[in-house]
C-alpha cells in the first residue's frame, strides 16, 4: 500500500506547490515522520493507532482551512482508516492479507528508514568539508607534460616511398605482360582422350592438366578451365564427376551410352 | 636514512603538486620500486600532523589539506556552494548509504516523488553518478557517489559513512523489512 | 615559542591553500597584528628547506613551490602518434639507403629542395642522426640512421633493408602493377 503511494505521487507534477499546500511537509510520511516524533517515544515503541488518529486529525485540520489537499495525503488518510480498523477488528482467519500487526510494523519500519536517512543527512553535512572547512593546495606546481612523438610509419611505407620515388625517377614505360592461360578449349582437347575409353575407369580431374603448366599463378587458370570444360561434358551426358566432399579431389569418368 | 629523506622529499613535491588524492599505486609510478610506500606515507603523516596542513586519507587515496581547525583562516579560499534544499540533501543521504539505488527507491524512502531537477543536481555537483541498471523491469538507472563525494566530505570510502555499519545491522538499509519484525502488540493497541 | 609554532601553523595553511603568491600585506591580514611577518617567513623558509617543497619568493609574494631538483617528479609523459608527410617519409627512405648522405645529396636524388624542417623531425623523431662531414667543399654535414630508426623498424643492421633488386622481386619497385592483380583478360574470355 505505501509502496502504491510512492508511484501515485510520482504522477504529481510538481511538488513544490504540494510542499506549500501542506505547511511545509514533503509527503505523507513526511508528515506522519513528525507527528511520530510528537509522541517523544522510540520510534521502536510508536503506537501506530495513536498516529494513525493524528494524522487524520491534521487532514481534517487542513481541510477546515479550506486548503486542497494534494491526492496522496488523502490515499494515506484512507489507508491509515483500513489499518486502524484492521489493527481494531479480530483477526481473520485464513486471510493471505497481511495482519494489521504486520502493516503497522512495515509503516514503522518505513518511518524508521526515513528518520535514520535524516540523521544521516545531518550527519554528513556537518562533516568537515573540503573548499569549506578543510582545503586542498590552491596553487599547485602545474605538471608538465613531456610530449612523446610517435609517428606512425611502417618499414613497409619506407620501402614503399622508396620504390615510389624510384618509379617516379626512372619513369620506365609500362609494358603490359601478356600472361599465359590455359583456355577452356585448351582444357576440352585435354579432356576429351577420355571419351571414348573403353574402359571406363575413375580418374583425377587434374591429371588432365597438361605437365608444362608449371607455375602456381598458371596452374590456377588451368583447374578453372579444366573444371568448367569437365562440366560441359557432363552437360552434354560424355562424361561423370565425383567429389566426396567439399575440397577434396574431383574425380572423373568416361560414361559409356 | 639520507635515502629516507630522499623519498619524503619526494613524495612531498608529489603530494604537494597533485590536486586530487593519491592511491599508493599513483604513487608507486613515480617512486623507486624497492621502497614500502605504506612506512612513508606513515612518516609524512607524522611529520606533518602537528602542521598547518595534514596528510589525510581520502577518497582511497592519500592528500595534504590544510588543518580542520584552521577553516577560520581561509575565508578568501571559500568555495562558494549553493545551498542544497532539505529535499537534495536527504536525498544524497539516501543515495550514498543505499547505493546503487534507482529513483523509484529512492521515492519509496521519502515518501514523495523526486522532483526533477533534485537528482541533476547532485549530479552536476559531481557527487552522484550513475551506477550501471538494475536488473529489472524497464532497467531503471542506479545512482551511487562519487569520489568527489568522499572527497568532498573527507571520506576514505563509502563504508565511513557516519552511523552505516549500525544501520546495515538493524535491517534499515535493506530494501524489505526484516522477515522477524518485531511488532509490539500492546504499544500498538492503546 | 608554542606562540611561534600557532603562527607557524596558520602560515602553513594559508600557503598552501592559496591560489596566488602572497605578499606580507596579504599575510598581515589574516594573521594577528602584533607579530613580525618577515620573521615567519624566514622560519618557515628555513623548516621547509629541505623539504619537497620550498617557500620562495616569485612574483608577488611568496608561495611553495616545489624543489627545483624535484620538478622531473611533476613531468609526465604525453605519447602523440604523428604522421609524417611523404617528402619526410622519401626523404628517410632515401637516408637509409644512401647513408651516409648530405642534404644536398638527398636533394640532388629527390630533384627538389628539402624544405627545413623534414630532415629536423627525422632527426627529432630520432631516427637520423649525424654522421660526420663529408671531405668535400664546404665540409657539409652528412645524415645517417640511428639504432632507434634499426629498433623501430625490426632492423638489425642496415644491410636487412631490402635491396633494390628484392624491391623488384616484390613488385614495390616495378612500374608494372603486382602479379597477382594482372588478369589477363583477353585470353580469359574466350
Amino acid at each position: 500500500m505505501i509502496n502504491n503511494l510512492t508511484e501515485n505521487n510520482a504522477s504529481i507534477e510538481n511538488p513544490i506547490s504540494l510542499v506549500i499546500d501542506m505547511e511545509g511537509y514533503e509527503g505523507p510520511l513526511d508528515v506522519l515522520l513528525a507527528l511520530a516524533r510528537k509522541q517523544k517515544v522510540d520510534l521502536n515503541k510508536l503506537s501506530i493507532l495513536t498516529l494513525a488518529d493524528q494524522y487524520l486529525a491534521f487532514i481534517k485540520k487542513i481541510k477546515e482551512k479550506n486548503i486542497e489537499i494534494a491526492a496522496d495525503y488523502l490515499v494515506m488518510a484512507a489507508w491509515l482508516v483500513y489499518l486502524k480498523s484492521k489493527l481494531l477488528l479480530p483477526k481473520e482467519e485464513n486471510n493471505d492479507e497481511l495482519s494489521g500487526d504486520e502493516l503497522a510494523a512495515r509503516l514503522q519500519w518505513q518511518l524508521r528508514r526515513l528518520d535514520s536517512m535524516r540523521e544521516a543527512a545531518k550527519k554528513i553535512m556537518t562533516r568537515n568539508r573540503l573548499g569549506m572547512d578543510i582545503f586542498p593546495r590552491g596553487f599547485p606546481d602545474k605538471i608538465k607534460f613531456k610530449k612523446n612523438s610517435v609517428f606512425n610509419l611502417s618499414l613497409f611505407d619506407i620501402l614503399k616511398a622508396y620504390s615510389d620515388f624510384n618509379s617516379r625517377s626512372k619513369k620506365k614505360p609500362y609494358i603490359k605482360k601478356r600472361l599465359f592461360a590455359h583456355t577452356m578449349d585448351d582444357a576440352l582437347k585435354w579432356l576429351s582422350t577420355i571419351i571414348g575409353s573403353p574402359v571406363p575407369k575413375w580418374e583425377l580431374l587434374v591429371s588432365f592438366i597438361p605437365e608444362s603448366i608449371i607455375s602456381n599463378q598458371d596452374k590456377k587458370s588451368a583447374i578453372t578451365a579444366t573444371f568448367s570444360a569437365s562440366l560441359e561434358l557432363v552437360k552434354d551426358g560424355k562424361v561423370v564427376i565425383q567429389q566426396d566432399k567439399e575440397f577434396s579431389p574431383i574425380y572423373i569418368k568416361n560414361k559409356l551410352v | 636514512m639520507a635515502q629516507d629523506d630522499k623519498i619524503i622529499r619526494m613524495m612531498e613535491a608529489i603530494f604537494f603538486a597533485a590536486v586530487q588524492p593519491l592511491s599508493e599505486e599513483d604513487l608507486s609510478d613515480r617512486l623507486p620500486d624497492d621502497i614500502n610506500i605504506k612506512d612513508y606515507i606513515d612518516k609524512i603523516k607524522i611529520k606533518y600532523s602537528s602542521c598547518g596542513v595534514n596528510l589525510i586519507k581520502v577518497a582511497g587515496g592519500w592528500s595534504f589539506r590544510t588543518a580542520p581547525d584552521l577553516s577560520f583562516l581561509l575565508e578568501k579560499e571559500r568555495t562558494v556552494t549553493r545551498r542544497l534544499s532539505r529535499a537534495a540533501i536527504e536525498t544524497l543521504a539516501i543515495i550514498a548509504y543505499h547505493q546503487p539505488i534507482t529513483r523509484a527507491e529512492i521515492e519509496e524512502i521519502r515518501g514523495v516523488a523526486l522532483s526533477k531537477g533534485t537528482v541533476d543536481l547532485l549530479m552536476e555537483a559531481n557527487w552522484v553518478i550513475l551506477k550501471g541498471r538494475k536488473k529489472a523491469p524497464g532497467r531503471p538507472v542506479m545512482y551511487g557517489t562519487s569520489n568527489e563525494f568522499l572527497d568532498h566530505f573527507g571520506l576514505d570510502n563509502v563504508g565511513d559513512l557516519p552511523g552505516i555499519e549500525e544501520l546495515k545491522a538493524t535491517g534499515l538499509l535493506s530494501p524489505e523489512p526484516p522477515q522477524n519484525i518485531n511488532t509490539n502488540d500492546d504499544e500498538n493497541q492503546n
